[in-house]
C-alpha cells in the first residue's frame, strides 16, 4: 500500500488573504451576511446606527407590531396557563422571541404563505388566526384547526426543518402561476442541521424560488447549545454555499427584524429568489412545559435575555420618537387582556371531538378497509 | 368503414407509462413531472423519454439530486395547485424521501381536514429481476402499504400500467406508484389510451378450480406460468392479481378462494412483514371454513436483494410456486372448501 | 447470613434502560451513548440520565440535530471499534435516517462478508398511549422487523427491558430496541442486573387452554388485561409475549396454539401489512389442522396515529381483543385442535 | 389579515461591501476557498504560479501518481472492455478523473480511512487492493471482494451522499482512540446536494473529525449539469456554513490535486478538523457503460475536455523537470500493459458462487428463520 513518507516538508493549507476578486469570490461576497448582526436599536431600545444600509420601517408598522407583540406575550402567558389547567396537551412558549414572531408574519401579504413551526403560535395569532383554532392541535384535537388553504397557512410543523422544502415548492409553484406571492419558512437553529434544510435552500436558489427563511436562533434545541450544533461563524454563512442571500439581525430588535424581513420577502417578491435570514434570540422560557430548562442552562443566562426584552425595547423606542404615550400603552394592554380572557374562555369549553372523523380525511374517500373499520368503531361505540 | 376492427399495436410497459405521463400532461395543466435525470436523458429507463422535448422545461424538468428535496417539493407545489408526479430513480433511493413520505405526504389530507390535498404521484422504478447491483432491487412496496394515507399501486400488464397511472395522476391523494422494472420490456398489444378496472379492484388473470394464487405487480408473470406449469401436475389453478396494494380487493380474492378452497401468496418481496402476509392473514380470516389447508406463502428470502449471479436463487420461481402447491395437503385431508 | 432473601426493589422500565446503559458503560470502553438531547437533559424520557455526568462526555453526548447523520456517524464509529448505542428521540423521528438504516446499517455485515460489523444499538421510544401529539406516537416496529439484517426487539417488562437492552448491546449485530413509551414508567420488582430469556425466546406469560393471545411490547398490558377479563367469560386464555420480533420464536408460538386451537393477535400497531399480518400468517402456515377458528388479529386501525382526546378508540382495548375472542366460532365448529 | 401596505418606499437588502472585519467575517474569510481554483500546471502542463501558498509535492511522489494514473487509465479501459465481453455487469468509468483518484489516495497512509463510490474503481487500485477483488460486485457478486477492515476502505458506495457521515464517524473515533490517521471521503457534484452531505459537514466540523472530502466535480450527475444542480459559486463555498476549511483545485491537474490533498489530509492529521476540496474534473466516458451521453452534452464539451488531460499534463511537466524519459514512459506502459492483461485473464474465468452464502452474512449466527430459508434453498439446489 502507498504511503507519503516521499513527501517532504509536512504540506500545510495556506493563510487566506480577505481580499477577494474573482467572478466567484465577488459573487459570494454579494451573498454573505453584513460584519455584525443588523440592529436599529440597542439593548435598551435607543437608536444605533448599525443597519448597514436597509431602510427603516414606517412607523406605524412599528406601532402595529408593537401592539401585536403585547398582545401575543400575553396569549402565549396564557397558553401555558391553560397547560396548567389541563386545556393544553403542551405549549412550546416563544417568551422573547416575539420580534420575530410577530415581525416574521407582518413582512407578509395576505396572500403569501407560511410555513410555522410548534413554536409558532403567536405568529399564527399575529397572522389573524382565531387563537381556539391555532391551538386545536395543542389541545389535543387530530387536526391543525385553521384552513389552512384559505390562509395559506401550513400546519405547524413538528417534523424539523421538512417544512423548509415545502415552503420552496409552494413559492415556486405560485411564480409558476404567474403569482407575485413568497413564502416564509420558520425553522429554529437546532433544525437547521437536518438535511431537509440543506435540500431547501438549494432547491430554492435552483429554482430560484422566492422564499425567506427565517432561522429564530434562540441559542438551544431542547437542550442542546449552538455551539453543539454548528462550527459555523453564523447560521447565516450557510447561505453562501447555495448561493442564497443572507443576514443576520439582532432578532430582539423588532425594528431591524422587520426592516430586514421585509427586505427579504422583497428580494422574493421582485424575483430574486431564497433570502435566509439568521435572527439572534432567546426563549425565555423551557423548550415546552413539560421541559426542565434548568437542566441544562443556567438561571443567570436567562435573566441575561430579559434585559434584552425585544417588547420593552420597542415600548421605548416608540416612545422616544413619539408614537407611543400612556394612554396608547394602556389601551394596547387592555386589548391584549381582552384577546386573553376571551381565550381562556372559550378553552374552558370541552371541544367536541367526533371519534369516526378519524376515518373522513384519511383519503378523499375512504377505502372499502377503512369502511369496514369505521363500522367497527361505531358498533363499539353503540356498545358503550 | 371504420369499423374493422384493426389489431392493436404491440406496446411495451415502458412505452404505455410514457404515454400515460404524455396524455396526462396534454389534458391537464396541473400536472408536472420532475425527478433526477428524467429531463433531456428521457429517466434512466427511458420512461420520461421526450417529454421535456415535447412539452418543455416547465412540464418536465430535472432537480438536483436529493430525493428528500424532490418529495418535499412535490408537496409544495402540490399546495399551490400542481399534480406532480415524480420519480424517484430506483427503489433503495427512495428511501431518503422516507420522512416526507410517512410524515408529511400520508398524512397532509388529514392534519389539513381537507384543506389541503397532496395528489402527488411517487413514480418508484422497482424490485428485481434485471440483474441490478445493489440497492437497484429492493422490494419495498412493505413500507408504502403499512403507512395509511398513501394508496399503492404495481401493474402487472402494459394495458394497466396505462391506465393505472392515468387514475393515479387523477387521483386526489398520494399513490406510490411501483413499476417493476423486469417488466418495462415486457409487450401486449393493446390500444391506447386503455382503461382497465379502476383502484380496488383485482383482476382474475387465469379461471381455475383447485388453488388460488395471489399475486401482484413482479410476481405475477411467475404465478402465471406456474398456473400454466401446473396443468401438467393436474392442478386447475386460479391467477389473481391484486393491482393496487391499497386499496386491497377482499371480494374478488374471497371469492376466488372461496371457490378452489386453496391459496398460495406469491410476492419477491422479502417474505417477513410484507404484504404477502397481509394477504395470506386475510384470506385465512375470511374464508378459514372454506380452506382446505393453511395459506402458504412463496416470498423472496429474508436477506438483503442478493447480486446478479444469484438472484435467481432468491425470486420465487415456478418450481418453487408448484412444491408451494403441492404442499396443500392434497390427499390426507377431507375437502372443506364450499365448492 | 445474606441467604435471607431479600425483597427484589421496586424498578421503572425506565430506571431498569437506564441501569443497562450504566452497567454497559461500565462493562465494556467501547460502548457509547449518543443523540439529541441524551446529555445534560438526560433525554427527554431521561432514559439516559446522569450518565455524562458519571461517566463523562467521551461516553455519552449530544449530536446536532440530524437523524441520518446521528446513524451514520454511529456506523462510522463502529467501523473505528466502537459500539455506539444511540437514542432516536421518537419514532417518527427516527424516519430521517431510514436509508442509513435501510441500505447500511441492515447491510454492511453482509456487504463486507462480515469484514465490517455493526454493533449499533437504534434506541426508538416508541409507540403511543401517553397523550402525544401528531408525529410522536407512531407504531413503526413493521418497518424495521421487513428488513434483513436488522433485529428487532420490544419488551414489555422492567425485567425484559433491562436485560434485552444488555443483550442488544452485546450482540455482534444492529439491533433496533423499541422501548414502549407507554411502559416507561410501568413498575415491577426486580433485582438489577437481571437475566432473562436470551433473543428469540418468546415467553408464556399467562397459562391458558381455551386460545392464546400474542403481542409484544405496548400490546402486552391489554392481552394481559383481556386475559383476565375473559375468566368471567369463562375462557382460559394464554399469552404469548414476543420479545423479539426478528429473530421470532415459532416454536413457543406453535406449541401454544396447537394446545389451545384458537389465536388472537394483538398489535396497537395499524393492522394493514404490519408485523401482527406476519404473526397471524406464521400461526396459520404452521398449526392450520389444529385450528378451531381463524387467526384473528386486533389492531389499530389504518389511519394516522390519532391524538390524545382520541387515542384510546384506536388503541385495542380489553373490550375489543374480548370481542374478538368471541367471534372464534366458538359454538357452530367442531373443534379439531389437537388437545 | 395583516398587509404590509402601511409601510413606505421598497425595502431593498443593500448591497455589499467586501472588507470585513467582525470575527465572524474574519472566521468565514479564512475557511472559504482560493480566488481561482488552486493549479501548479496550465492545460498543456507548463508550470504556473496559482498555487496560493500551497506547496509542490515531492516530485518522487509525483512521479509514482504518475505511474499510477497511466496504470489506472488502462485498467479503466479494460473494465469498459470487459463490459462489452459480459464480465462485468456493469462499469463506472473515471476516465479523465484520474488525477483526482490517485491524488486523493497517494495522500493518505496505509492506516487511514477511505471511502469510495461506485466510482472509484482506479482509486482502489490505486490504493494497493487487487483489481479482482475491487471489481467482484461489479462482476456481480454480492459483496465488495476486498477485505474492507484490513484494508481501511469501505466497500464502493451506492446510496448518494451517505458514505460521508461514516467517514466523519471513523475519523472521530480513531481520534477518539488517540490514533492520529484521517478520512477520505470521496463524492460527486450531484451527491453534494443529498442532505446526508450537509449533515456529514457539520458532524465533522462539531466534533472536529479529522476527514477530508473530496468533492470530484465532474461537471455532470448522470446527465444534470452542474447548473441545475447548484447555485453557489463553487461548491467549494459549502463549507463555510459549517466551519469548514475549504478549497477549488484544477482536478485535472494532478500536481494540485496532490499539493491540496496532501495539506488537507496534514491539516486533519495535526488536530484542525474536516477539510473539504472541491476538484474540477471531466468525465471523458459515459455515466457507466450503459449511459447515453449523446442524449445530454456535446461531443464538442468532451473534446475540449480531452485537451486538459491529467495525464498528458503530467508527462509534460516531468518531461520538463526531467523526471520523466522515453525510457520511463516505456516502462510504465508496459506496467499497464501487463495489469491489463493479467486482469483480463483473471476476469475470464468465471467465479465461482456459493448461493448458500446469501445466508451466511446477514447476522453474525443466522437466525431460525434464515436456518430453514437456507434449508428450502438446498432442497432446491439438490432437486436441480
Ligand atoms: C426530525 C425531528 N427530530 C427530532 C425532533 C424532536 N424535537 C422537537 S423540537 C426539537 C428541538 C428543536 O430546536 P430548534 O430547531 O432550535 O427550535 P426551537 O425548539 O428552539 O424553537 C427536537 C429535537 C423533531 N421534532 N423532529
Ligand atoms: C440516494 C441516491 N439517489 C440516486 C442514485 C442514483 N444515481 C447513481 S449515480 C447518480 C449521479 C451521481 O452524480 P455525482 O454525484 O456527480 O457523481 P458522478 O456519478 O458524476 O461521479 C445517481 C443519480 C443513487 N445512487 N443514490
Ligand atoms: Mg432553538
Ligand atoms: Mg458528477
Amino acid at each position: 500500500m502507498t504511503t507519503t513518507s516521499t513527501r517532504g516538508k509536512t504540506p500545510k493549507a495556506p493563510a487566506r488573504a480577505v481580499a477577494r476578486t474573482s467572478p466567484e469570490a465577488k459573487a459570494a461576497s454579494a451573498l454573505l451576511p453584513a460584519e455584525r448582526p443588523i440592529r436599529f436599536l440597542d439593548e435598551r431600545g435607543a437608536r444605533v446606527d448599525e443597519h448597514d444600509g436597509y431602510g427603516e420601517p414606517p412607523v406605524e408598522l412599528l406601532v402595529q407590531a408593537y401592539r401585536k407583540m403585547v398582545v401575543g406575550r400575553r396569549f402565549d402567558q396564557q397558553c401555558t396557563a391553560l397547560t396548567k389547567q389541563g386545556r393544553l396537551a403542551v405549549y412550546p412558549s416563544s417568551h422573547g422571541q416575539e420580534a420575530c414572531q410577530v415581525g416574521g408574519v407582518l413582512a407578509l401579504r395576505a396572500d403569501d404563505w407560511m410555513f410555522p413551526t410548534y413554536r409558532e403560535s403567536v405568529a399564527l395569532a399575529t397572522r389573524g388566526i382565531d387563537p381556539v383554532e391555532a391551538l386545536t392541535l395543542l389541545r389535543g384535537d387530530w387536526h391543525c384547526g385553521y384552513d389552512a388553504a384559505a390562509w395559506r397557512t401550513a400546519p405547524q410543523c413538528t417534523p424539523l426543518a421538512t417544512q423548509t422544502i415545502h415552503a420552496a415548492g409552494v413559492a415556486y409553484g405560485e411564480k409558476r402561476k404567474g403569482n407575485d406571492s413568497v413564502a416564509l419558512a420558520f425553522i429554529g437553529d437546532g433544525a437547521t442541521s437536518e438535511g431537509d434544510f440543506h435540500e431547501a435552500l438549494n432547491f430554492a436558489a435552483v429554482f430560484s424560488a422566492p422564499v425567506v427563511f427565517l432561522v429564530q436562533n434562540n441559542g438551544y434545541a431542547i437542550s442542546v447549545p449552538l455551539a453543539k450544533q454548528t462550527k459555523a461563524p453564523s447560521l447565516a454563512y450557510k447561505g453562501v454555499g447555495y448561493g442564497v442571500r443572507s443576514e443576520r439581525v439582532d432578532g430582539n430588535d423588532p425594528v431591524a427584524v422587520l426592516a430586514v424581513m421585509l427586505a427579504a420577502v422583497e428580494h422574493g417578491r421582485s424575483g430574486n429568489g431564497p433570502f435566509l435570514v439568521e435572527a439572534h434570540t432567546y426563549r425565555i422560557d423551557a423548550h415546552t412545559n413539560a421541559d426542565d430548562a434548568t437542566r441544562y442552562r443556567e438561571a443567570g443566562e436567562v435573566e441575561e435575555w430579559r434585559t434584552k426584552d425585544p417588547v420593552a425595547r420597542l415600548a421605548a423606542h416608540l416612545r422616544s420618537v413619539g408614537a407611543l404615550d400612556d394612554a396608547l400603552e394602556a389601551q394596547i394592554k387592555d386589548e391584549a387582556e381582552v384577546y386573553a380572557a376571551n381565550l381562556r374562555e372559550r378553552m374552558n369549553a370541552d371541544p367536541v371531538l367526533t371519534p369516526t372523523d378519524l376515518f373522513e380525511h384519511v383519503y378523499a374517500t375512504p377505502t372499502p378497509q377503512l369502511v369496514a373499520q369505521r363500522a367497527q368503531l361505531l358498533e363499539e361505540l353503540a356498545a358503550e | 368503414m371504420s369499423t374493422t376492427a384493426l389489431a392493436a399495436p404491440t406496446v411495451t410497459m415502458a412505452q404505455a407509462l410514457n404515454t400515460a405521463l404524455r396524455d396526462a400532461l396534454k389534458d391537464d395543466d396541473r400536472v408536472v413531472v420532475f425527478g433526477e435525470d428524467v429531463g433531456a436523458l428521457g429517466g434512466v429507463f427511458r420512461i420520461t423519454d421526450g417529454l421535456t422535448r415535447d412539452f418543455g422545461e416547465d412540464r418536465c424538468f430535472d432537480t438536483p439530486l436529493a430525493e428528500a428535496g424532490i418529495m418535499g417539493f412535490a408537496i409544495g407545489m402540490a399546495m399551490a395547485g400542481f399534480r406532480p408526479v415524480v420519480e424517484l430513480q430506483f427503489d433503495a433511493f427512495a428511501y431518503p424521501a422516507f420522512e416526507q413520505i410517512l410524515s408529511h405526504v400520508a398524512k397532509m389530507r388529514n392534519r389539513t381536514r381537507g384543506a389541503i390535498t397532496l395528489p402527488i404521484v411517487i413514480r418508484v422504478p422497482y424490485a428485481g429481476g434485471i440483474g441490478g447491483v445493489e440497492h437497484h432491487c429492493d422490494s419495498s412496496e412493505a413500507y408504502y402499504a403499512h403507512t395509511p394515507g398513501l394508496k399503492v399501486v404495481a401493474p402487472s400488464t402494459v394495458a394497466d400500467a396505462y391506465s393505472l397511472l392515468r387514475e393515479a395522476i387523477n387521483d386526489p391523494d398520494p399513490v406510490v406508484f411501483l413499476e417493476p422494472k423486469k417488466l418495462y420490456w415486457s409487450k401486449d398489444e393493446v390500444s391506447l389510451p386503455a382503461a382497465t378496472a379502476p383502484f380496488g379492484r383485482a383482476e382474475v388473470r387465469r379461471a381455475g378450480t383447485d388453488v388460488t394464487l395471489l399475486a401482484y405487480g413482479p410476481s405475477m408473470p411467475v404465478a402465471m406460468a406456474a398456473a400454466d406449469a401446473a396443468v401438467e401436475d393436474g392442478w386447475s389453478v386460479e391467477v389473481v392479481d391484486l393491482r393496487t396494494i391499497n386499496p386491497y380487493d377482499d371480494a374478488t380474492i374471497e371469492a376466488s378462494v372461496r371457490k378452489t378452497g386453496r391459496c398460495v401468496v406469491v410476492t419477491e418481496a422479502s417474505g417477513f412483514a410484507g404484504v404477502g402476509a397481509e394477504m395470506a392473514a386475510r384470506v385465512q380470516e375470511r374464508c378459514f371454513h372454506a380452506l382446505a389447508a393453511p395459506v402458504l406463502r412463496v416470498a423472496g428470502y429474508d436477506i438483503p436483494y442478493p447480486p446478479p449471479k444469484l438472484e435467481h436463487h432468491h425470486l420465487p420461481g415456478v418450481d418453487r410456486v408448484l412444491d408451494t402447491i403441492a404442499r396443500l395437503q392434497w390427499d390426507d385431508v377431507p375437502f372443506v372448501g364450499s365448492r
